[in-house]
């Protein structure tokens, strides 16, 4: 019948203009070519999908608005997105009471999945996990006494912090600098000048990688030459070139890697390349994966008539999902519906990553 | 004491870059009395044209300079033309309006042509560094404060001598008696955009290499372009200056003495302080209103 | 006199029952969803139209009212468990007290100075609803904010609440504006040195209009609240304080009509805009500047001028003779 | 010198001037008289191009300068002194006369006209550098008839030269535009004083509503019936 | 009965003495006029008892209570309004919402009477309109009543103004040039309203330089010159008094204006 022949509807939010425009556009390639390659195979159950764009440009009531245009006007199957935590928790009452399944892969608030919300899914470390993976490292591997941190000040940035600074205490280690600047910052020189002055051996940045260059970049040129540690986006290549080699020795954890060999990252990062040209990067990775993730539980639920079925049948199916392969590594989700990601521990080395841990990939 | 150096150095760079961008803000409101909320986009754009001239075109760098300067001159005065002419006259919440709508154009063209990634500018400066006494910076930043200087007392002077800067100031307080002295008010508007444009543009070029060129870099620009032009009062090209360096020595001294956290609420702090207790901003005279 | 006054009254009927039967009629949620935030704006847009477009004082700090409206009633039901009601009056009663806190410094200023200060007061209380953390949570937000009501679960039933509040809102400014307080509002934006002559107290009345305005928009912050259940810093930027000018100006200020078309269409408005994707900002921008040229009175600046025209007309086409 | 044909202006939809005929001559001061809002003012502003006519032409020295802009009309020798003052609040007294002299680049004759005024109106020498936003209403009027002379016009217009003025002045002022006179600068003269108007002019023009209803000599017009009636208060 | 009484009246502005102890009595029921060269600070007496500025030195005293310092809106409330040498409407409000401001310190009603139009409201309201009709009626204007006071020709707005102040019931009412941008014609009619709104019991200090008006109606005037006052008297002999044909009046004040 006609109705088998329509295409499923994903619906995706994400900051596709405004301060995070950039990643946002990243998100969306990466679901761009999740699709792409979906409906090659002659997409789910037989049925082509298709994803439906929309911006919040990283403001929480933009995104609510978008949420309800989702799901009850184009009424989708389920809804991925979005980059903002506070977007997410902003919107997520709108799928909850929709009952629409969402798969969150990039915001990294803890309370997203913490909040009882039946119809997240994440498939990304959340802080905590990575940055704890991160301090076990580093404490175990070098003798620093002394840290300091430089942060955004966001919900991101504060959980790092946060986070991190426990880990480094609780090991009987020092932090000696805990300093916030905010999105849009273009110059640290007194924020750093400070920090240089208290002696660290190692600084954290913690933020994205646009603050998170400059920071490199003024380091070096105050001299303050101490290890410098970084999270999620200061992994990407992006970084490594707006750095201009102030990242050099930069210890970072890493979502997603392009150079491992895993056949699935392989096949991805090819595809990537050949679609737009450059290499993959961590958001463009997350969100291809939440696209499989969702084609495995549609695959799964079957065929509804009715779209609360539907919808239900997918959250169901999206609860038990085991061991999926994936880009990042496989997912499982717990009964908060969180993945439990492994990150990576890489260091730049001449505009190169070189995978510090897990160290047998 | 070394680190105060350090940071009283960092805040004059701070304050350069604010005292830049103010100083065509002000020029604009003193001259044709608007409020041009697009004001960070011409400096964000401006950075572009630089980053254009420099980079992509490979030309030396105070060739691109110049030349992006008199570019946006040119650009100044098209948008004098077809935005500011229109909004001539009008309440101020109009021409705030209007020229938002210039800066959200602007800013999401920017966004379309150049993408939102951040681009690195450098320039030969860039990696240059200056090491005296324990302080350092790189040769970039004091080129900053030194053309910014020299901007200024270039504009000082033209303000001063010319007879333009008379016709400005006549233009500003009663534009149709101004017409009457015979000073072409649309020549005058005309000049007065392209000077603040082309003012945007220096601190767009001088200010890429030391930090990144994006579209979104307007946003951050232009509140503290907002405080520090009230704070030197409206239109008083001399109180942007002082007011810009100001700004940027309290923000330094704030979160090198204090918190970085209070870095951002310290200017607006300022700002309303100042506004309670002297109404017209520190340089602007009060006077008695005559009835 | 009487006739005019029925006349009113009719309209109000007819525009409560449509009101009643949009949700049942638009079943979809999202439009529903846009009425609602509809009804809030309309609460913010004619709060700051009391500002700006009758007494004339023109502010740029008006989102911060609608932050500290929206994060008392969120702490009051989450942390002291009150009731919502309750929580909207105290929204209130705290968005008032920052009314006066900004009315007062600002006695002074005039035009631009008092944009600028207007700006910079609205930022000072977004940096400090992020940086206070032990209260605000900073940018991490507050989560799961108590509902309107227990059975309030669709966003009709938030439109049948948010409705007539808003309705009866701009009812009280309306009688508000056309009373003495009103007239001594607009004297004090025609000519303050004149208006205190006639005896309007100026310093009472400008703190009066910023106090009232503050109040109604920190309504407005409790509504949305506990509509979204969710705040966060990143709600009030700059950018808000300036959309809801947008709305007043583009609606026509100094008119209680202006602010509510301004208020509903902006919203319908940028979201009929996404069709166009990444142009839809460049666009907007555009479309801003031309509205404002073409209607510097804003809506309903343009409707009166035509049906001038219009009833011009009608008169030269009436026989001549006196 | 200056001739006016047939000239319409509008403000929006209001016809304020229905097609008005005068004209000027060398050496003359012609005077126009009317109730307010008759549109003696809107005949000022549109010759010195602060308004633009609807329809007619406005020719001086034998140039149409209809559509020309106002700083190319001062430039040919027309001062405007407008009416309610319009002097720069916040420049002194001293820079407002400057401002007058603008156009022109003879620092020493600047400097004599600066004195003569000076002269004319030795208050203005005494608040010399107040702001002029402070002067008292009287003291701006002077200052802006001042600062009309500064531009040495070719042909000055003259928008209610003793409005607010004490009578010594008014009587000065006369005195003064007669001189002007005297040295062969042409006056066009609004006044709501007719009579003084009507004594110190040449021919006098009496408008109302937007059309000239009477014109002549001055002296014939003062002894005008209709005149004394409606504008001399006989 | 002495209803304003300044006395020894000063006020400085930087180095300049606009008004130089200067001391006025008005009694209740005359017009006073008060002449004087441009800018001998005739206005700026009237800025100091209406409270826009505050005195140097000196005192104000209205119906013998001191009111120097006070600020202008309880002034006005006191008794004393006034008009502007500018003429200061409220532009783009119509004739009766000007002139209902006027009724302002005249209404009883508080806020929430306003916002929830209560009885006292109404009653209050319907009163100011009943006075402002009243006065709009006087003075011919009553048909333009929902006219934009902007749209007025000059004449209009000037009499408007003086409707406005009426409004606020004054016991004493300033007037600051009202003539200028009349012509003879007009000022004519404005004697004759001005001496009416006396008959009303309205005390007028009038400033004008139309000497037709002010020696046609002031039944004392007093002249001042660089802020000091330098004679006072009747009508003729403020004309024959020598020093203010020197300062002021000029030899040929009769023929002229
Ligand atoms: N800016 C304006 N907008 C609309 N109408 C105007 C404007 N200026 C003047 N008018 C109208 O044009 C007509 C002529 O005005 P104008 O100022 O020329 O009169 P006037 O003869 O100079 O009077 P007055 O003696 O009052 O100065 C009047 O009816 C007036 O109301
Ligand atoms: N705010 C002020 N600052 C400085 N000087 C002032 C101020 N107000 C008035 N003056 C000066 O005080 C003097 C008196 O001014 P005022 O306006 O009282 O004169 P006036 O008698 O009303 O004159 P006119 O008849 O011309 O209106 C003037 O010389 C004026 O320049
Ligand atoms: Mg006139
Ligand atoms: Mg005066």
């Amino acid at each position: 019948s006609k109705a088998e022949k329509e295409p499923i509807k994903i619906g995706v939010i994400g900051p596709f203009t405004g301060p995070n425009a950039k990643p946002g556009g990243r998100m969306k390639e990466g679901i761009e070519l999740a699709v792409e390659e979906i409906n090659a195979k002659g997409g789910i159950n037989g049925r082509k999908i298709v994803a439906i764009f929309e911006d919040d440009a990283s403001q929480p009531a933009q995104s609510v608005a978008a949420a309800e245009k989702l799901t009850t006007r184009d009424e989708v199957l389920l809804v991925i997105g979005a980059y903002n935590s506070a977007c997410v928790l902003a919107h997520m009452q709108v799928t909850e009471r929709e009952k629409t399944p969402q798969i969150n892969p990039i915001a990294v608030a803890t309370a997203i999945t913490e909040s009882g919300n039946k119809y997240m899914f994440r498939n990304c470390a959340t802080n905590p996990m990575q940055v704890s993976q991160l301090a076990d490292y580093v404490l175990k591997n070098f003798n620093f006494q002394k840290f300091a941190m430089l942060f955004e000040n966001t919900d991101y940035g504060r959980g790092i912090a946060e986070v991190f600074g426990a880990s480094v205490r609780q090991a009987g280690k020092q932090v000696v600098a805990e300093e916030a600047y905010n999105i849009g910052d273009t110059d640290f020189y007194s924020q750093l000048t400070k920090i240089k002055n208290l002696g660290p051996d190692a600084l954290l940045i913690g933020g994205n990688l646009t603050e998170g260059s400059q920071i490199a970049r003024q380091a070096r040129e105050l001299g303050l030459n101490v290890q410098l540690m970084g999270l999620g986006g200061l992994s990407s290549p992006e970084f490594d070139q707006l750095c201009d080699g102030a990242n050099e020795g930069l210890i970072c954890t890493s979502y997603f890697e392009v150079g491992t060999d895993d056949p699935l990252v392989k096949k991805f990062v090819e595809a990537y390349e050949k679609k737009f040209g450059k290499p993959p990067e961590m958001f463009a990775a997350a969100a291809y994966e939440a696209v499989y993730i969702a084609e495995e539980a549609i695959k799964k639920a079957g065929e509804h008539k009715n779209l609360a079925e539907w919808r239900q049948a997918v959250r169901d199916a999206l609860a038990k999902i085991k061991d999926l392969p994936g880009v990042q590594g496989p997912t499982t989700f717990d009964e908060k519906g969180q993945a439990d990601k492994k990150v990576y521990i890489v260091q730049w080395k001449n505009h190169e990553k070189v995978i510090l841990y897990p160290t047998g990939k | 004491m070394q680190n105060f150096i350090q940071q009283v150095m960092n805040g004059l760079v701070l304050g350069s870059v604010y005292a830049l961008i103010a100083l065509g803000l002000t020029m604009i409101y003193g001259v044709l009395g608007l409020i041009n909320w697009a004001h960070g986009e011409f400096y964000m754009v401006g950075a572009f044209v630089g980053y254009i001239l420099a980079v992509r075109m490979g030309l030396p760098y105070f060739v691109a300079l110049v030349g992006a300067m008199l570019i946006m001159a040119v650009f100044g005065i098209v948008v004098e033309r077809v935005v500011f002419l229109p909004l001539r006259g009008r309440p101020n919440m109009n021409v705030i309006i209007g020229t938002l709508g210039l800066s959200v154009f602007l800013l999401d063209g920017a966004n379309l042509t150049m993408g939102p990634d951040p681009v690195r500018f450098p320039s030969i400066y860039t990696d240059q560094f200056i090491r005296v006494l324990g302080i350092s910076f790189t040769v970039q930043r004091l080129l900053v404060v030194i053309v910014t200087l020299v901007l200024i007392a270039v504009l000082r002077l033209f303000i001063r001598n010319h007879k333009l800067g008379k016709a400005m100031r006549a233009c500003s307080q009663d534009l149709q008696a101004a017409s009457l002295m015979g000073i072409e008010i649309n020549h005058v508007a005309m000049i007065t955009a392209a000077i603040a444009a082309s003012l945007a543009a220096a601190a767009g070029t001088l200010i890429g290499p030391i930090f990144l060129v994006n579209p979104q870099m307007s946003i951050a620009a232009v509140g503290k372009a907002f405080a520090v032009t009230i704070l030197g009062g409206l239109g008083n090209v001399e109180g942007a200056v002082v007011a810009g360096f100001t700004l940027g020595l309290a923000e330094s001294l704030t979160v090198a003495y204090i918190s970085s956290y209070l870095k951002e609420i310290v200017a607006f702090a300022i700002l309303i302080t100042t506004l309670v207790f002297k109404p017209e901003g520190i340089f602007g005279k009060h006077s008695v209103e005559k009835v | 006199m009487k006739n005019n006054r029925l006349i009113k009254i009719l309209v109000l009927i007819v525009i409560l029952v449509a009101a009643a039967l949009y949700p049942i009629v638009v079943q979809r949620g999202y439009y529903q969803h846009l009425a609602v935030m509809g009804c809030i704006y309309t609460l913010l847009a004619s709060s700051l139209n009391l500002i700006v477009g009758y007494t004339g004082q023109l502010s740029l700090g008006h989102a911060a009212f609608y932050g500290v409206g929206a994060y008392t009633s969120a702490l009051l039901t989450l942390r002291l468990g009150w009731p919502v009601w309750a929580g909207m009056l105290g929204a209130m009663v705290m968005a008032g007290v920052f009314g006066v806190l900004l009315g007062t410094p600002t006695l002074r200023l005039k035009g631009s100075y008092l944009v600028i200060a207007t700006l910079g007061f609205g930022e000072i209380v977004r940096l400090v609803l992020l940086n206070w953390m032990s209260l605000t949570r900073g940018p991490m937000g507050l989560t799961g904010i108590t509902r309107l009501a227990p059975w309030a679960v669709t966003k009709a039933h938030y439109f049948w609440v948010y409705f007539p509040i808003a309705v009866i809102v701009v009812v009280l400014l309306n009688q508000l504006v056309n009373s003495r307080t009103g007239r001594a509002l607009k004297a004090i934006r025609e000519d303050q040195v004149a208006a205190e002559v006639m005896g309007i107290n100026l310093a009472f009345y400008k703190v009066l209009a910023f106090t009232v305005g503050a109040v109604i928009a920190g309504l407005a912050g409790s509504l949305y609240v506990h509509y979204v259940t969710f705040v966060s810093p990143d709600s009030f930027p700059v950018a808000e304080s300036i959309q809801i000018l947008v709305m007043v100006i583009v609606g026509g200020m100094g008119t209680i009509a202006g602010p509510i078309i301004g208020a509903f269409g902006i919203v319908f408005l940028l979201e009929t805009m996404r069709a166009l994707a990444e142009y839809r900002m460049v666009i907007y921008g555009i479309t801003l500047f031309v509205v404002i040229v073409l209607m510097p009175d804003g809506f309903m600046g343009a409707v009166r001028r035509v049906s001038s025209i219009l009833l011009q007309r009608g008169v030269r086409h009436a026989p001549a003779g006196d | 010198m200056l001739n006016i044909e047939n000239l319409q202006v509008h403000y929006g939809r209001i016809e304020a001037l229905k097609g008005v005929s005068f004209s000027l001559a060398e050496g003359e001061i012609v005077t126009l008289i009317g109730a307010n809002g008759a549109g003696k003012s809107t005949t000022l502003k549109t010759i010195s191009g602060l308004l633009r006519a609807s329809a007619g032409k406005i020719t001086f020295m034998g140039r149409d300068i209809t559509t020309l802009r106002p700083s190319a009309i001062v430039n040919m020798g027309i001062a405007h002194v407008p009416e309610g003052r319009r002097v720069f609040p916040k420049m002194t007294v001293e820079e407002n006369l400057e401002m007058g002299a603008f156009v022109r680049k003879d620092q020493k004759g600047i400097k004599e006209d600066m004195d003569r005024v000076f002269q004319t109106f030795p208050i203005l020498k005494e608040r010399r550098t107040q702001i002029a936003g402070t002067l008292s209403g009287g003291e701006q009027q002077m200052l802006a008839i001042g600062r009309g002379l500064m531009t040495r016009p070719r042909l000055l217009l003259l928008d209610e030269p003793s409005l607010g003025l004490a009578p010594i002045l008014v009587e000065q002022i006369f005195q003064i535009i007669d001189d002007i006179h005297k040295q062969g600068t042409p006056i066009l003269l609004v006044e709501q004083n007719a009579y003084l108007a009507l004594q110190v002019a040449n021919r006098g023009y009496v408008l109302e509503t937007g059309s000239v209803v009477l014109e002549g000599d001055a002296k014939d017009l003062l002894n005008n019936e209709h005149v004394k009636k409606a504008y001399l208060g006989e | 009965m002495r209803l304003l009484e300044t006395k020894q009246l000063t006020i400085r502005f930087g180095g300049l003495t606009a008004v130089d102890h200067v001391d006025l009595v008005v009694n209740k029921g005359e017009i006073v006029g008060l002449i004087g060269p441009n800018g001998s600070g005739k206005t700026t007496i009237f800025n100091m008892v209406t409270g826009i500025y505050t005195p140097t030195e000196g005192e104000i005293l209205f119906g013998g209570q001191p009111i120097h310092g006070a600020k202008p809106h309880v002034i006005t409330e006191r008794g004393i309004s006034r008009t502007f040498q500018n003429i200061r409407l409220f532009q783009s409000l119509s004739v009766m919402e000007n002139v209902l401001i006027g009724c302002h310190c005249r209404m009883k009603q508080n806020f929430f009477d306003d916002l929830l139009a209560t009885k006292k409201f109404l009653h209050e309201e319907s009163q100011a309109r009943r006075t402002a009709i009243e006065l709009l009626d006087v003075f011919g204007l009553l048909d333009l009543q929902h006219e934009t006071a902007r749209n007025l020709p000059y004449g209009l707005q000037r009499k408007l103004e003086i409707v406005r102040a009426l409004a606020s019931k004054p016991e004493l009412l300033l007037l600051d040039e009202p003539a200028a941008g009349m012509n003879p014609q007009e000022s004519l009619a404005l004697m004759a309203l001005i001496r009416q709104v006396r008959d009303r019991g309205v005390t007028v200090l009038l400033v004008e330089h139309d000497m037709k008006v002010v020696m046609g109606i002031c039944e004392r005037i007093a002249v001042l010159n660089y802020g000091r006052k330098i004679a006072e008297g009747t009508a003729a002999e403020i004309q024959s008094n020598e020093e203010v044909i020197q300062a002021y009046l000029g030899r040929q004040a009769k023929t002229g204006a």
